[in-house]
């Protein structure tokens, strides 16, 4: 039969970029599923609005699960998805995240599943990198004041004394601000060996240009977050090292290829790692639905649970992984530096 | 299906009651608040904390939130028995931006950005309110028992006060009305009862944060009273209504491309508001605007 | 006339407004059924002494006695409450109510949901609306009234009002000479069951026809006080204010 | 009712009024205030109208003046037909309104309301001089405070620099409406003087509204009586000098 | 030095914001209209600059001029077709402010739809600070900024005291009727005020793109701090919308000196219910009655 899954993503306001990064991810999964006829039915997804805020998510998260009646939805940001889980936990919908890295995305529950590391492993790599590889040993953070922020507020904080560096102060800043020539001075004022900030959306490029524009020279890191083209293309970005999920591009196998080839005739760019999480996402579905209805059972997000539980293997595309029982991926992070042509210089390759 | 209806069911009665809320002191006070959004949160904020501290009793929560809402609307009062029109416009917004600012930032007490998470359904007495169908049911009536309270309110003698005060305060003075203490009594009505809407809100959500009490949920309700009718007893439910099943409605429509559907649904909002103002201005039930002339 | 009770007594009161003193050393009694006409130039005062009569403004000095007792600083809606009500030169009807409401609300002390004595002030609106000839317009709003029965509509809502004091300030202005009479026959029927007025008012007519007593301010002295012929044949007062029209 | 045989004036052949409207219905938001109204200036006089309150004469010079939309009707300038009246057009036939209440900007000075009054005529800069000191003659009190702020003036003198304003662009017809509002009637005596001198100058046309029927009669050379949006009487200054008379007309 | 340099970049942000609030204290002041589109504007004449000078290539003069016209038209065919439409009828102020929020809002999203939501930026060297003294870094950019404001102002102030235009739209501020009974077409002096407090947006909207940078969701807090400032400085007086952006981009600033940056929105509107409160006319308003 017909399956319908979905998606609350960001489709307007200020972040409607990751929106349209993810679902173009997404999307392509749907289309090689059904192109290869894994499932008897046709596969679709519905998006659903969640502006990035949680309100809105929960909203969608809503109308996804009651009208559309999907077992299965894509999710988020940290926010969002914390917003979210609930329900999913209540209805017994599968809700998987593949963009937002607060770390207590590991924690909401059976129903939440993350596909992307979160960011504690990300600061996990990149503190002894910076403190001891490159000798920057005072780090100034800035941080958007929502859970993400303060979740890498928390693990700089005991990250960086492990490592002999010192965490020399921490600006947060409000989801709404444009403005950061202020920040800037303090942060400059505080003599920084480097500046570490997570923030998404618009606010990245705006900050780094005006923390370029207004004397901080300092060199910048980052997390994933700035893997989008906003930021790869921003010339003051050049220079920003951070870390990402390590995907294999030159994995050997079909669905990678695959992946790449179609994702490029249709965009006419490589894919993100974004991309590929939600697509792996909406390939775990694909999987265990397929599984499923092999088994005669019906699909219920209580099914593809305890199908993902028995499953210890997913091939995805760039990396085999399996998910630990807080519903997780493991994947390696590697250390990359923005270099202006729109993809990263790796760095230091993941382990 | 059912469920999403009650799902829209439930949050059009707490729009409702805002609107309503709202209305009392815009329509009949003349007393133009774009911070009505607050005292909503200070509700949902009062629930929340309680059902995740102390307890799920509904009836206490809306008590206390209910005055707690009322004694923080004296910071609306105060600018309202100074100001009037544009300034007192200018005031709330102050306000709405320094309450968000609060919210989002004690941490302790309202979870900040990242809000508060599994907040149980109520109780009353012993029953619990776990089945939607009586979550909404316990919703309507206290829409209707919001519109009883203010209409009788507005058809007597405290709402013809109200009236007098907005369309002269020096008159109304000159004939006795102690001014302050109707307006400010007026505010803490509203207030409070917005309150109670906030108590339902998050019971029925079970979760909560800032981003549902910014201005732009002000100036939605404000808009939804406009475009319903301002002074009118059922303007601003209908304007609810309307404002609140526009947007669910035009994501049923098929030809739109899903990656833009957002930012479609927006500027059919916008332009509705637009459109109704120019064809409508008096309100979707308003009777009392007409031409004016030179 | 001197033998009758004093209700309201003025004694050196002074306005500044910054550097205006728009009123200066002002004393004047209003005897209980005397009617008191307050005439002068524009500009000298006249709608000030009754805003702070009323309250709506503080004195910078001098006093306001009521029946004895002192109320200046009091706040208007208690001084109104005491008997004293007024009109005002702009009207500040309660334009989006209805003519009945207009009136109802006036005679409503309190703001309670529940309101005593709502018969007889249903009956009191009816003879009010039908004396100021309103009753056809009574579902009306104020707003939508001709200008002349918005006027009547202010002295409708005084007349209700139960006050011991009038103070009107211009109400007969721009009215025709028939809406005129009719008005003036309305005071002096309030004024012959009890009611103290004290009107402002620039048509001479008024001055002559209605009133037993004319005070006259000027750039907020009180130049002149006597009946109107006195004050009327005064050469100096005729030169700034009445023309030659005594 | 309203085709009250007019007056007849003395008047040559061809010479035609100078304001002539025939047959106006006006109203607001549907619901007419004038009804089949005609009404004449003549050149060179000065027309008092009379009324009760609420009989359409604010409306009447508003509609003649093109501020309000004349719903039927036509409306003549020396015999030549404007199809749709405009303030704006009304002006630059040498029309000037003096409005009900005070005419004047109350946060500009008097010269800036001079200078928009100039603006509004297209008065060359040249003869801008000559013309105030001609304005200055007729109302000499003006000078005194013509760099006051409007508002910081007392009614009468904001109601001369209202008649100062409108006499800018030497018009040859003035519309005045209930000049004497609130005004002491002393004060109202020094501006009627005035007019009337002029008119008789420039040999201006004026429709004069007003209440203060006394007054007003004096400077008058016709007086028209109107009723709920009719004419119901039309005659000279002295058929109504009994106020007796007028009482019966109301 | 954290002081100065925060004192320097509140100039900055106060001339930038003195700019902003302007155009719309013009239209406020004059018509009366709560014009809330006048965030839009501010991006349309954003974008369009944008469009014009980094995607198309043209040069910073057609670029501007190209701005120009586009807020021109905007704010003008607004005051025509919508303004203009629900004034007829009475009680029209907070009708005519629901109308500009929906533009506002049609307007954010028929540019996120055509422009894509992402940040653009101008790159110019310009904005790029160099070290005045140990610590304290300015950008060319500040200077310009002032200049244009000091340009801006003493235009407008010109216009406003010396020409019949400027009279007229003072007049039109008190008694719009008034203005046809002395001859003058009240609506087109309206349009005047929007042509005028529309392009008045441009140069605050070009240098923000340079420096830090656009998104079509930014007019929301274009129009907060337009109305803070209009009401601050005093309804309709253009010297205190200048001195009240002045005061909020400083204040915005300085505050960081001591808190955390998102509580500096919070302090900005602290002042403003502040001055409601105590001084409701507003630093040159004359004091209002109630
Ligand atoms: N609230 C106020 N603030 C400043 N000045 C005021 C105020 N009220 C009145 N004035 C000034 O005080 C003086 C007296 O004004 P008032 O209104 O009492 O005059 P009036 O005698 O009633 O004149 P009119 O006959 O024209 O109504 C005037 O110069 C007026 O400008
Ligand atoms: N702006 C308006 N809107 C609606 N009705 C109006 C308006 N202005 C006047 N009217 C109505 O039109 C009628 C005539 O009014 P108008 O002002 O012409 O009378 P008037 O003869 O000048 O009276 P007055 O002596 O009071 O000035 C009245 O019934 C009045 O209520
Ligand atoms: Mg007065
Ligand atoms: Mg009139």
């Amino acid at each position: 039969a017909d399956i319908t899954i979905g998606g609350a993503f960001p489709m307007s306001g200020d972040n409607a970029e990751y929106g349209q990064i993810f679902s173009s991810g997404a999307n392509m999964a749907v289309e090689h599923i059904n192109a290869d006829k894994m499932l008897s039915g046709k596969l679709s997804i519905v998006y659903e609005d969640s502006q990035a805020t949680p309100a809105q998510g929960v909203v969608a998260a809503n109308k996804l699960i009651n009208v559309n009646k999907v077992p299965f939805m894509l999710s988020a940001f940290t926010g969002v998805s914390k917003a979210v889980a609930p329900v999913g936990a209540r209805t017994k919908t599968v809700v998987v995240n593949g963009g937002g890295v607060g770390p207590d995305l590991a924690t909401l529950g059976d129903y939440f599943w993350n596909t992307i590391p979160l960011a504690n492993f990300e600061v996990k790599i990149i503190v002894p990198y910076l403190v001891k590889e490159k000798g920057l040993k005072r780090v100034a953070l800035i941080y958007v004041d929502d859970p993400l922020g303060q979740a890498i507020v928390k693990e700089l904080g005991t990250e960086l004394p492990k490592v002999g560096g010192e965490l020399v102060g921490s600006f947060s800043i409000p989801t709404t601000a444009q403005q950061f020539s202020g920040v800037a001075a303090r942060v400059r004022d505080v003599k920084p060996d480097v500046v570490y900030f997570a923030t998404y959306g618009n606010q990245e490029s705006q900050l780094v240009k005006q923390l370029r524009d207004n004397g901080v020279s300092q060199p910048l890191a980052s997390y994933s977050a700035v893997d989008i083209p906003s930021v790869q293309k921003l010339p003051e970005a050049k220079g920003i090292i951070y870390t990402s999920q390590q995907i294999d591009w030159d994995k050997q196998d079909a669905r990678t290829k695959r992946l790449i080839t179609d994702y490029t005739a249709k965009y006419g760019k490589k894919p993100t790692t974004y991309v590929v999480n939600y697509y792996n996402s909406v390939l775990t579905f694909g999987l265990l639905a397929a599984a499923l209805e092999k088994a005669g059972k019906p699909v219920t997000g209580e099914n593809l649970l305890a199908q993902r539980k028995a499953t210890d293997k997913f091939e995805f595309a760039g990396s085999t992984v399996s998910f630990e029982a807080d519903g997780t991926v493991k994947a390696p992070i590697q250390i990359m530096e923005i270099v202006g042509d729109g993809t990263g210089k790796l760095l230091v390759p993941g382990k | 299906m059912i469920a999403y209806l009650q799902n829209i069911a439930v949050l059009f009665c707490v729009n409702g009651i805002l609107a309503l809320t709202l209305n009392f002191i815009m329509g009949y006070a003349g007393i133009y608040s774009l911070a009505h959004t607050i005292f909503f949160g200070i509700g949902a904020y009062t629930a929340a904390y309680l059902a995740l501290n102390v307890t799920d009793s509904l009836l206490i929560s809306m008590l206390v939130a209910f005055s707690l809402s009322a004694l923080v609307s004296m910071a609306l009062a105060l600018p309202a028995l100074r100001v009037r029109g544009e300034y007192f416009v200018a005031a709330s917004l102050g306000l709405q931006v320094i309450g968000v600012t609060i919210f989002a930032e004690w941490k302790s007490v309202t979870g900040g950005l990242g809000g508060m998470i599994g907040i149980p359904r109520p109780r009353l007495f012993s029953y619990v309110f776990i089945d939607d169908t009586a979550f909404l049911i316990l919703s309507v009536i206290v829409l209707l028992a919001v519109l009883g309270i203010l209409s009788l309110l507005v058809r007597g003698s405290f709402g013809r006060s109200l009236m007098a005060i907005r369309d002269s305060e020096s008159a109304a003075q000159a004939y006795g009305k102690h001014v302050n203490a109707v307006k400010t009594l007026s505010v803490a009505i509203s207030s409070g009862l917005a309150a109670i809407a906030g108590v339902l809100y998050t019971f029925y959500m079970s979760f909560i944060n800032v981003e549902g009490f910014t201005l732009e949920t002000s100036i939605l309700l404000m808009a939804m009273v406009i475009i319903g009718g301002t002074g009118t007893l059922l303007g601003p439910v209908a304007g609810a209504a309307l404002l609140m099943t526009l947007p669910a409605a035009l994501t049923y429509l098929p030809f739109l491309p899903p990656g833009e559907l957002g930012a479609i649904q927006q500027i059919v909002y916008g332009a509705a508001m637009v459109v109704l103002m120019i064809f409508r201005p008096g309100g979707l039930v308003g009777g009392r605007s007409k031409e004016k002339s030179a | 006339m001197s033998t009758a009770e004093i209700l309201l007594q003025i004694k050196g009161l002074n306005k500044n407004f910054g550097g205006l003193q728009a009123i200066s050393d002002v004393t004047l009694d209003l005897p209980a059924g005397v009617i008191t006409t307050l005439v002068g130039p524009n500009g000298a005062g006249k709608t000030t002494l009754f805003n702070l009569i009323t309250g709506h403004l503080i004195p910078t000095t001098g006093t306001v006695h009521w029946l004895g007792a002192q109320i200046n600083g009091i706040e208007p809606w208690k001084i109104a409450r005491m008997g004293i009500a007024r009109t005002f030169q702009d009207l500040r009807l309660f334009n989006q109510m209805t003519v009945e409401e207009n009136i109802m609300t006036v005679m409503e002390r309190g703001s309670w949901i529940w309101q005593s004595g709502q018969e007889k002030n249903a009956e009191r609106i009816e003879r009010v609306l039908n004396e100021t000839g309103l009753i056809d317009k009574r579902k009306e709003r104020a707003v939508d009234l001709a200008y002349a029965e918005r006027k009547f509509l202010s002295l409708a809502r005084i007349m209700a009002s139960e006050a011991k004091l009038w103070l009107l300030d211009e109400p007969a202005s721009g009215l025709d000479p028939r809406s005129f009479e009719k008005f003036v026959t309305l005071l002096r029927q309030y004024a012959a069951s009890g009611v103290t007025i004290c009107i402002i008012e620039h048509n001479l007519d008024i001055v002559i026809q209605l009133s037993d007593r004319v005070a006259f301010l000027d750039q907020g002295k009180l130049l002149a006080q006597g009946s109107s012929q006195d004050i009327l044949k005064d050469p100096h007062l005729a030169a700034i204010y009445f023309g030659d029209h005594a | 009712m309203s085709n009250v045989p007019h007056l007849n004036h003395a008047r040559k052949s061809g010479d035609e009024p100078f304001l002539e409207a025939k047959n106006l219905r006006v109203g607001y938001g549907g619901r007419p205030v004038l009804n089949d109204f005609s009404v004449r200036l003549e050149h060179n006089e000065v027309l008092c109208l009379i009324g009760h309150n609420g009989a359409g004469k604010s409306t009447l010079l508003k509609a003649l003046f093109g501020l309000i939309p004349v719903e039927q009707g036509t409306l003549a300038l020396e015999g030549r037909l404007v199809a749709k009246p405009t303030p704006k057009s009304m002006n630059s036939a040498g029309i000037a309104l003096v409005p009900e209440g005070r005419g004047v900007f109350p946060g500009l000075t008097v010269a800036e309301i001079m200078r928009l009054g100039f603006w509004a005529n297209g008065t060359p800069k040249g003869e801008q001089a000559a013309r105030l000191d001609w304005v200055m003659d007729v109302l000499p009190m003006i000078k005194k405070f013509y760099q006051q702020r409007a508002g910081t003036l007392s009614g009468g003198q904001q109601q001369m620099v209202s008649l100062g304003r409108a006499l800018l662009s030497q018009p040859r017809c003035l519309l005045l409406d209930e000049p004497s509002i609130g005004l002491a009637p002393k004060l109202f005596q020094d501006l009627l003087g005035p007019i009337r001198a002029l008119q008789k100058e420039r040999k201006m046309s004026i429709l004069i509204v007003e209440q203060n029927v006394k007054e007003a009669l004096k400077i008058s050379d016709r007086v028209m009586v109107m009723k709920s949006g009719e004419l119901i009487k039309e005659g000279t200054p002295d058929e109504f000098a009994d106020n007796t008379q007028l009482m019966e007309l109301y | 030095m954290l002081i100065v340099q925060l004192i320097f970049n509140g100039l900055q942000t106060g001339a930038l914001y003195a700019l902003i609030a302007a155009g719309f204290s013009l239209i406020f002041g004059m018509t009366r209209i709560f014009h809330a589109a006048h965030g839009a504007t501010f991006t349309i004449a954003g974008y369009a600059f944008f469009e014009m000078y980094s995607v198309a290539h043209f040069g910073w003069p057609i670029a501007a001029l190209t701005a120009i016209a586009a807020a021109a038209v905007f704010g003008m065919l607004l005051d025509r077709w919508v303004y203009a439409i629900i004034q007829r009828h009475e009680g029209s102020f907070f009708t005519v402010f629901a109308a500009s929020f929906g533009v506002a809002i049609v307007v954010q999203n028929v540019i996120a739809m055509a422009f894509g939501r992402g940040l653009v930026t101008i790159s110019t060297p310009l904005s790029k600070s160099v070290e005045l003294a140990p610590g304290l870094f300015v950008a060319p950019m500040l200077a310009i900024v002032l200049v244009c404001a000091v340009i801006c102002f003493a235009l407008l102030q010109y216009l406003l005291t010396k020409t019949n235009l400027g009279i007229a739209l003072r007049a039109l501020g008190e008694n719009p009727v008034l203005i046809e009974v002395y001859g003058l077409t009240q609506r087109k002096i309206s349009q005047f005020a929007f042509l005028i407090g529309s392009i008045l947006v441009v140069p605050a909207a070009i240098l923000t793109a340079t420096t830090s940078g656009l998104n079509p969701s930014m007019s929301h807090h274009v129009m907060l701090i337009s109305l803070a400032a209009t009401i601050v400085g005093g309804v309709g007086s253009l010297r205190g919308a200048a001195l009240a952006g002045m005061l909020l981009g400083m204040a915005e600033n300085l505050c960081l000196a001591i808190i955390d940056p998102q509580w500096s929105e919070a302090v900005t509107f602290v002042i403003l219910f502040l001055f409601i409160l105590f001084r409701p006319g507003g630093v040159y308003g004359r004091a209002i009655t109630t």
